[in-house]
């Protein structure tokens, strides 16, 4: 009875703390909070989960192969996006001047930042996921 | 393109090892093994060219800065090459090639299979990034970042082999190393507290005109420092990490941490010491003295544990602390002859001990045999193994024609301009215990009697940076003028503030 | 005004508080055998100099360094510091990850958290490897 | 800014972290050690909160509270099941 309770909750409460993590990433320039932040709450809502539904029914959503990626992604990206203000001609990771920057206050300014947290976030979140099936695994 | 490469040439050496680090995997994922090694290699050459290059650059036009994200010093962060940062970078890239040279054969069968091996030289990638950072870096929070990013890459390749012995070294150095880096943001809040800046300069230049009004919190920062950087470096009464460490893990990061990881926390000292806050302060707060007397106590001490060592790589351990106090001494003498012979030593050491470790775990993967009794007559059966020991033991107790006779040399000059006699005495004991705990191996390999080793073939790649290195410091004895100049350089740049 | 000691100390509580708690932290990670608390002493340390930090920026009666178009006058506080501090709380995590990761390989080994019950298994260990 | 005198809620948000420290530290049971951890990094939030650092406090309620209790209980769960 108290498993299907949970796992009721579980997947009620799931997609609002995926998308308050989502939220918390992508407004990173503008409120508290930011990519480091946001990448937890999301990972936290695949470790609810996986605690939830067991481990083996967490990895089948989110397979190894796929966080590493994710992981590696997150990183090269954050280069890459460093690298465009090199190809600008200015130092690295130039952003006034190497885009265009929005109004102060709209969700679209702060040029690069917006698409580097992007990229840090989700590499925050698949190496906590990451973090969590490496602690709960056995043997 | 290669003048936007030779234009940022400074942050892409930081950023082509982090990007060859998060690359490794992906090729891994997509079984591709091969190109997993080139590019570990091909990025290590990058480094050593880039260090070469900017090595010319600063040598024909001075000192210079690169400016990120296009904001200028108090607001953004800047990075300097100078020469220190630039032998640095040479010293990283050369010895980081070699010992993946040493490694890339064998390093699939030490770890047990090629993802770990894969994971192993992702780690090490990042440990290139994080030292190349803090050679480069002028801020102090960016030294910060960069020793972290240091320490646990650093920690998780002692781990690498997985065994008990080794993760319970790993845990020790893990702990101890997160203390020393509090004990360092500590030291960093306390210089941001009175000055209001992190960049180096600006915090020499606060410093400079209000550093009477606070001396004692002043004192309190550079002991924070002393301590982190201390159990980093592992000076001797700090040091109880390092031997465990340094045995336990496989050769490569064994070599990789001993030669050059240890000495990227001295200089992470050099750079808050002698650049943010001054020598002169330095020297009239007494930390110089402090220094001097760590220094005398690792040499010293060191040597005496290493002679009580029955284990190889224990020995080689043991020697490296006290060889980190020869460069301590150096920059306790605070003056230009100390300052140049502790950096020329931090090379020559490193040249040293990467040789001395190779041959250590190619005698082992050889033999089998890791105690140092077990070796009688090895030198008829691997002669060129043990030319290159010969060759680099005489090297490290600084016998004239070897590259650690120019650093000791230097150190010698700095004594006696500073007319510490105490130093001196401690320089010939510690050349003298050296001596003592190298010479009996090679008297051991070549005047016993022969044991039946199994057809030891000697025949493999894995030879080549072992001579390679022995003959570098044949070399550097003979012609140090290119490596001397970068580090007198450096000593007179630090002084000249 | 020349202020008393007591006041002095009074005045800037958070750099005493912060520095008294780095010391029970660094108490804790250098007396405790347990490994687990030595990984919470280091959280300890580690969290009092983010305090240390963030009390150098605050400003008694500023206000979050969050820029309100409405309120172009307002006394920010500064935010280097709690931004070096968010870095300094991903070092921390990264570390107890790594630790905790470290422990329970340990505890496989060996079967207990406790440093100095793993030096006597790792000792014995030792002898009869060398005995036998 | 004019001085203000030290601020009282922080003083006694203080004292309870020093409490909670020296508490962790003498603990005996290591369940009640690392619940006494999570209520530190709870008041240590309160104290960002208070002195105008509200980026720090989201961040550490997400990571210093909840991942690093979490991953500590899963640690003290695998221990506790071998034994």
């Amino acid at each position: 009875m108290l498993d299907f309770i949970l796992k009721k909750v579980v997947l009620i409460l799931l997609p609002f703390i995926q998308m308050f993590g989502i939220y918390v990433i992508f407004h990173g320039h503008l409120s508290p909070g930011g990519s480091f932040a946001g990448g937890i709450i999301v990972a936290v809502g695949f470790i609810c989960y996986s605690l939830v539904f067991g481990a083996e029914k967490g990895q089948e959503k989110i397979p190894h192969k796929i966080t590493n990626l994710i992981e590696s992604f997150g990183t090269l990206w954050y280069g890459l996006m460093g690298l465009v203000g090199v190809l600008r001609g200015a130092g690295f990771l130039l952003n006034k001047g190497a885009v265009a920057v929005g109004q102060p206050g709209n969700l679209f300014s702060g040029g690069l930042i917006f698409l580097i947290t992007f990229g840090v976030g989700l590499k925050v979140a698949s190496t906590m996921v990451t973090l969590f099936f490496t602690l709960t695994e056995e043997e | 393109m290669v003048a936007l490469v030779k234009e940022n040439a400074p942050i892409l050496i930081v950023i082509a090892s982090l990007f060859s680090a998060y690359l490794l995997p992906v090729f891994m994922q997509y079984r591709r093994y091969g190109i997993v090694g080139f590019l570990a290699l091909a990025t290590q050459f990058f480094v050593l060219f880039g260090g070469i290059f900017l090595a010319t650059q600063v040598l024909a036009k001075g000192s210079f800065r690169y400016i990120l994200a296009g904001w200028e010093a108090p607001w953004g962060l800047e990075i300097t090459i100078d020469p220190l940062s630039t032998l640095f970078l040479i010293m990283i890239g050369l010895i980081n090639l070699l010992i993946l040279v040493y490694a890339l054969p064998s390093l699939a069968d030490e770890l047990g299979n090629k993802v770990r091996a894969t994971w192993f030289l992702t780690l090490f990638m990042l440990l290139t990034a994080a030292l190349c950072g803090m050679a480069l870096c002028h801020d102090l929070f960016n030294l910060y970042v960069f020793i972290e990013v240091a320490t646990i890459s650093g920690c998780a390749i002692v781990g690498a082999k997985g065994d008990a012995r080794s993760t319970e070294a790993t845990f020790k150095y893990l702990i101890l190393a997160t203390l020393g880096s509090c004990f360092v943001l500590g030291g960093i809040g306390f210089l941001y507290n009175l000055t209001g800046n992190l960049n180096m300069l600006f915090v020499n230049h606060e410093l400079a005109q209000t550093w009477s009004n606070y001396q004692y919190a002043l004192w309190v920062s550079l002991s924070f420092f002393i301590v982190g950087f201390g159990i980093k470096s592992a000076v001797f009464p700090l040091h109880v990490w390092l031997p465990d460490a340094h045995s336990s893990a496989i050769t490569p990061a064994s070599a990789v941490l001993s030669a050059i990881s240890v000495k990227g926390y001295v200089l992470g000292l050099v750079k808050v010491f002698y650049i943010a806050v001054g020598p002169l302060i330095v020297a009239s707060l007494n930390i110089s003295d402090i220094l001097l007397l760590l220094g005398m106590g690792s040499i010293i001490a060191g040597s005496i544990f290493a002679i009580a060592q029955t284990e190889l790589k224990r020995r080689f351990a043991f020697s490296t602390i006290a060889q980190i106090g020869y460069i301590f001494l150096g920059l306790g003498l605070n003056n230009q002859a100390g300052l140049t012979g502790a950096f020329f030593h931090i090379f020559s050491h490193a040249l040293i001990k990467t040789a001395l470790f190779l041959i250590a775990g190619f005698i082992l993967i050889k033999t089998g045999k890791s105690q140092i009794k077990d070796l009688t007559g090895i030198g008829k059966q691997m002669p060129l193994t043990m030319g290159a020991f010969t060759v680099v033991s005489l090297g490290m107790t600084g016998i004239p024609l070897f590259s650690g006779f120019i650093g000791k040399w230097n150190l010698l000059l700095g004594s006696l301009e500073a007319g510490n006699w105490l130093a001196i005495l401690v320089l010939l004991a510690g050349s003298i215990l050296a001596a003592i705990y190298l010479f009996p191996i090679i008297k051991q390999a070549y005047f016993t009697t022969n044991q039946d080793y199994a057809e030891l073939k000697e025949n493999t790649i894995m030879i080549v940076p072992i001579l390679i290195l022995a003959g570098t410091v044949l070399l550097l004895g003979i012609f140090p003028r290119p490596v001397l100049t970068l580090a007198s350089q450096a000593a007179s740049m630090l002084l000249g503030q | 005004m020349e202020l008393t000691i007591g006041a002095k100390l009074l005045n800037n509580y958070p750099f005493l508080g912060s520095l008294i708690i780095f010391g029970i932290g660094c108490y804790t990670v250098l007396s405790n055998s347990n490994l687990l608390k030595k990984l919470l002493g280091i959280n300890i340390m580690e969290s009092s100099i983010f305090l240390f930090y963030v009390a150098t920026g605050n400003i008694r009666g500023g206000v979050p360094p969050i820029v309100d178009l409405a309120q172009p006058e307002a006394l920010y506080i500064n935010p280097l510091p709690t931004g070096l501090m968010l870095t300094g709380i991903v070092v921390s995590i990264s570390v107890t990850g790594f630790a905790l990761a470290l422990i329970i390989k340990l505890y496989r080994f060996y079967g207990t958290m406790d440093a100095n019950e793993i030096f006597e298994i790792r000792n014995e260990g030792k002898n009869n490897g060398s005995s036998s | 800014m004019s001085f203000a005198g030290p601020d009282i809620i922080n003083i006694i948000l203080i004292c309870f972290l020093i409490t909670i420290a020296i508490a962790i530290n003498f603990m005996k049971d290591l369940l009640y050690v690392v619940i006494v951890f999570g209520v530190y990094g709870l008041i240590m939030v309160l104290i960002w909160l208070r002195m105008n650092a509200p980026d720090l406090a989201i961040t550490e309620a997400a990571a210093g509270v909840a991942t690093t209790t979490l991953m500590i209980a899963l640690i003290m769960r695998t221990t506790r099941k071998v034994k």
